[in-house]
């Protein structure tokens, strides 16, 4: 047994696998064992209550998924008094994912968060590519990042964690804005904004036309992503897109990851990330590396 | 609900769209209703990142048989095909919430297609506790009216349209409906596989007072009821909400189904 | 039989399906019937000879591949005296990809590919993610772009294509760039900026530490740049970047490109582009449409 | 060079790590030269998208066989595991340029690990043309030290050294080798598998002013001359250039090859 703990602002997880907000639920209570994980991150909350995007909401591509829920989430008054006592009785610290349209909305949801001791962490959806035309979002430039991020810093001491847009031209730029504004930490990535047609139908096969891709496919361009982000900031990353199985866990720890997230796996296998601890945990053995921290940003350039 | 492989004891053709899977359940240690469904696995990991949702067939405790009937029709079922007996497939199951039986009456299924598939573990439950079942089958061809042989020699009472046939139209099917509704002492109405038959039995379920149930569809990702994948609109005492096609459905009562 | 051809600006070509610049050449001649092809484009042409960049250049990944071949080239010269007369003998329209480090290095070209009357028109490679560090191109800059198309713009009257990178935060806004100085076409796109490490070996894959990732799995970030790029302008497009079989090129017509170009697919069968264009055809038969242009852009939104 | 599929009519593992594969060659048209390759598409199209290169290892006109050695290491060998005989292999080849025979003299091939599926074929046509062959065969274990018994049934002198015996170092092979050179009237040496034994067959070149050739490999997209994946560097007539190792190659005169 190595030691798998690692260090995200002020939190330490006993080890780095942790599910990729909107993947994941109490409902794998059944089918897997959550008190394993690192960490929990359950599903982006919004100030007030939201249906989501039309449906259909995800559809398949070559080795990869498009969703488009657009948050659909039943306000922060119902993420406190019923979704947040729902997870108590697990034992990772929750990382609790906020997402909103404006600044204000997410002064609000990190001022309501901020209170309740069941939350370790907050994570800034800043990313999501489902909420405005387009895929906008705040994460695409550099100033809205900043000051997104100096809002809710100066209203929380817990670890703010910032989830990045793949979509941009150059992630370091942003990453250093969220790391001067005051952020922990930094999610790299939410998904890469795509578009899939039925050419039988010639009807999009997302309903709200565009959605975000996520799985096996975007892996190699996340890796390059946490790449950049570790070679342009010191805060620790969590590596989010396409990981399937505990080599890809390690090759994002390899290129500058302290953590990892899982999501499309998870809905292939629900135990995926028990199975990808348990993969981390043997190639520690088999490569005689004691603690997991020495692997991290660890690519072998020579 | 559980996450299991099941040996494949059957896997063939019924003809050129449809197939028949029987697998060896003996893990499954839960009751599973008709209207419940599967998650599966169909292909590759890395391929096919997404499970596919199949309704039970068929679940014969006593013998610990599952059985899917399975239209052919992308890259996930064309997987299905492949696996031959002796092979595992890797299921999620059961899941959702499944047909209830009237209290009292007959049940009229209504069905289309591959709908048959969800409607047949109905019909099989009802006879079982001796309820009288007529089943209306609509399909594109004769060949595709799958299954009328099965419930007829479990003693439903099937009746066959189809559009080759010219008598699968609404104004030939409402009539012929109402007329099995008032003969045959209805208690409950059931449809699925068809937009168009949905509204119709929602229709004469509210005209004759009748409880109904549909059996919806969705795109789905977890399957159970996480991700908000398999969104759907309900009217609920009056008011519209969201739910979850996989777990507040796959069926509803009828009067809540909002058809599009 | 369909009418298959399509405008890319003074060019007519009789079937949308070409090559992508790097993966075709000559040597094909006994595994395709290269005449079939609405266009010939040979790999990026650059003024002086170059090596290109160390081993390994090519990796495979999930549903794709990375590469960093970093323009391997013989030169200008080399290029119009033997490259050029190797491809006489075909009777498709030749698209001359070129590629430099500086504004005045793709004037150079451009001049001297001018004077050739065995080009029919130029394809601005503003977009190669292996010359540079990490991937930074002319064609991440709508300045840069607008600079460097209007330059190569007043030396030649040829059909000016400009081959776009899909790094960016806004694509739109770089396609309006060139458009407005004068481009006649777009590709969209070249190829997306990605990493793989081996976690056994701790070896970034790609001797040159990142490359650009192309097929399958870059699908959907394409027809969704198309679409974005169809929208924010009137050029025709040439979508490149996944297009494995005749399906996927009426996605990529139906999001809004004119034409298609085929690279990894034909690492993995050779022919494949004659294979596409036989599947558009049977598909323009089976939906009963006359001409091929009737398609472009008729994604269904209603 | 000819794009065609070919009918299995073998394919075993030989050990742990290494298969044996034979393809019906009936397709081929074309003289095969020991030393070139093919191309093999090894998996799923998508999932894939790029051939694998494969040395023949044995190719038989007569019969219209062609044999390959394979190890297996990643996700495209795995999957030529799981082909059966009857399964077709689609490949491009011949490609590339193969080995050249000496003018007189004898043949010392010096091969490590499956180095030797590429020279094996070298040893036959030698031996075909009555020429005498010695082959050093290097590897981890004794189990890994291929085909030499083959290699001794059609006539070569084999001479092992492993790495478990503790035999396989430059020191024991430098002396081994040199004393094969003054016995036995060598007249070319020939290496594939090692950069290490390369670079000693290079040496021992250059002092006993022996041909040579070596057999490179480097990661391929295109295989045919295209696309610049598989560029080494060679020195030729005193000055370093960029060769390609598919079409330029794969196998260098033994002067030219620049090992790292
Ligand atoms: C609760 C439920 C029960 C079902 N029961 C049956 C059954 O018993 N027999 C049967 O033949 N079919 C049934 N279906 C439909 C079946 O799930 C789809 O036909 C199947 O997923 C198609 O997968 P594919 O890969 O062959 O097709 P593709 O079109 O390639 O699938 C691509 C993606 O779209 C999804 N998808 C496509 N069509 C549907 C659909 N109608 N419903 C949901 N998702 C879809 C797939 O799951 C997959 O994610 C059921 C669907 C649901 C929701
Ligand atoms: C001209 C030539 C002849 C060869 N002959 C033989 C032979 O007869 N028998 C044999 O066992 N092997 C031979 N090899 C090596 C063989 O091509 C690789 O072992 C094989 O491609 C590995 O594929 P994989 O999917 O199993 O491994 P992976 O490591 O998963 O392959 C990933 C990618 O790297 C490439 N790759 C990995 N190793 C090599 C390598 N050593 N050379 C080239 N590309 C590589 C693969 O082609 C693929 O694109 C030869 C290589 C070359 C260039
Ligand atoms: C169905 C679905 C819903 C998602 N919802 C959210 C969300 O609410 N908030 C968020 O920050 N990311 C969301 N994401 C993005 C994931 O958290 C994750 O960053 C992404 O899927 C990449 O990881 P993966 O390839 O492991 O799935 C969602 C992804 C999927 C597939
Ligand atoms: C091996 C390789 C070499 C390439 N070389 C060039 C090049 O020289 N110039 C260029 O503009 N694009 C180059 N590209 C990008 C392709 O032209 C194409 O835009 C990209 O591969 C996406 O298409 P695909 O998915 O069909 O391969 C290269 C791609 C590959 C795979
Ligand atoms: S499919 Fe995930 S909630 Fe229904
Ligand atoms: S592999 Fe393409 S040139 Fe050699």
């Amino acid at each position: 047994m190595s030691d798998l703990s690692v260090h995200i602002g002020k939190l330490i997880l006993k080890n780095p696998i942790m599910p990729a907000s909107g993947t994941f639920g109490a409902e794998l209570t059944p089918l897997l064992d959550i008190n394993r994980l690192g960490a929990l991150v359950p599903k982006s909350v919004t100030v007030s209550a939201r249906d989501g995007n039309p449906v259909p909401r995800v559809c398949e591509t070559s080795g990869s998924m498009i969703n488009s829920i657009g948050i659909q989430s039943k306000g922060i008054d119902d993420y406190v008094t019923h979704q947040l006592p729902a997870y108590r009785k697990f034992s990772p610290p929750l990382i609790a994912s906020i997402s909103g349209e404006t600044i204000d909305e997410f002064e609000t949801l990190a001022a309501r968060l901020d209170a309740q001791p069941d939350v370790a962490a907050l994570e800034l959806n800043i990313s999501c590519p489902n909420l405005r035309a387009n895929g906008q979002a705040f994460g695409m430039s550099a100033e809205a990042t900043a000051q997104l991020v100096r809002t809710v810093r100066a209203i929380t001491d817990k670890t703010v964690i910032v989830k990045l847009t793949p979509n941009v031209t150059r992630i370091q730029d942003i990453a250093q804005a969220a790391e001067h504004a005051g952020a922990d930490a930094l999610t790299v990535a939410n998904t890469f904004l795509a578009m899939a047609i039925d050419s039988e139908t010639r009807k999009p096969r997302i309903g709200n036309i565009m959605g975000g891709l996520s799985g096996a496919a975007v892996k190699p361009l996340v890796v390059r992503l946490i790449y950049q982000v570790h070679q342009a900031t010191r805060l620790p990353i969590i590596g989010s897109g396409g990981v399937m199985n505990g080599q890809d866990a390690i090759e994002m720890i390899l290129a500058g990851a302290s953590a990892v997230q899982v999501g499309t796996a998870t809905f292939l296998q629900p135990n995926a990330m028990t199975t990808i601890i348990d993969d981390i945990d043997d190639y520690l053995n088999r490569h005689q590396i004691e603690h997991l921290t020495d692997l991290i940003g660890q690519v072998d350039l020579s | 609900m559980k996450l299991f492989n099941a040996k494949i004891i059957a896997n063939h053709p019924i003809n050129a769209r449809y197939w028949h899977m029987i697998l060896d359940a003996s893990m499954l240690d839960e009751h599973v209703a008709p209207g419940q469904f599967f998650h599966l696995q169909c292909g590759d990991a890395q391929q096919n990142p997404l499970r596919r949702p199949l309704s039970v067939f068929h679940y014969h405790q006593a013998s610990a048989t599952l059985e899917f009937l399975y239209l052919v029709k992308g890259s996930g079922t064309q997987q299905m095909t492949q696996r031959r007996p002796g092979d595992y497939m890797n299921l999620i199951g059961p899941l959702g919430r499944g047909f209830t039986l009237p209290e009292q009456g007959a049940l009229l299924l209504i069905a289309r297609g591959v709908g048959v598939a969800t409607l047949h573990a109905l019909a099989r439950e009802a006879r079982a506790q001796n309820k009288a079942v007529h089943v209306l089958l609509s399909a594109r061809t004769a060949n595709d009216l799958l299954t009328a042989t099965a419930l007829a020699e479990i003693g439903a009472n099937v009746y066959t349209v189809t559009d080759q046939e010219g008598t699968s139209n609404l104004e030939q099917v409402r009539p012929r409906l109402e007329q099995l509704i008032h003969a045959e002492k209805i208690g409950a109405l059931y449809s699925c596989g068809s937009r168009r038959l949905s509204k119709l039995a929602q229709d004469l379920a509210e005209k004759y007072h009748l409880k109904g149930e549909l059996a919806t569809e969705a795109h789905m990702a977890c399957g159970i009821g996480d991700c908000y994948a398999c969104a759907c609109t309900i009217r609920s005492h009056g008011q519209l909400k969201t739910a979850r096609v996989c777990s507040d459905g796959p069926v509803f009562p009828i009067e809540q189904v909002v058809i599009q």
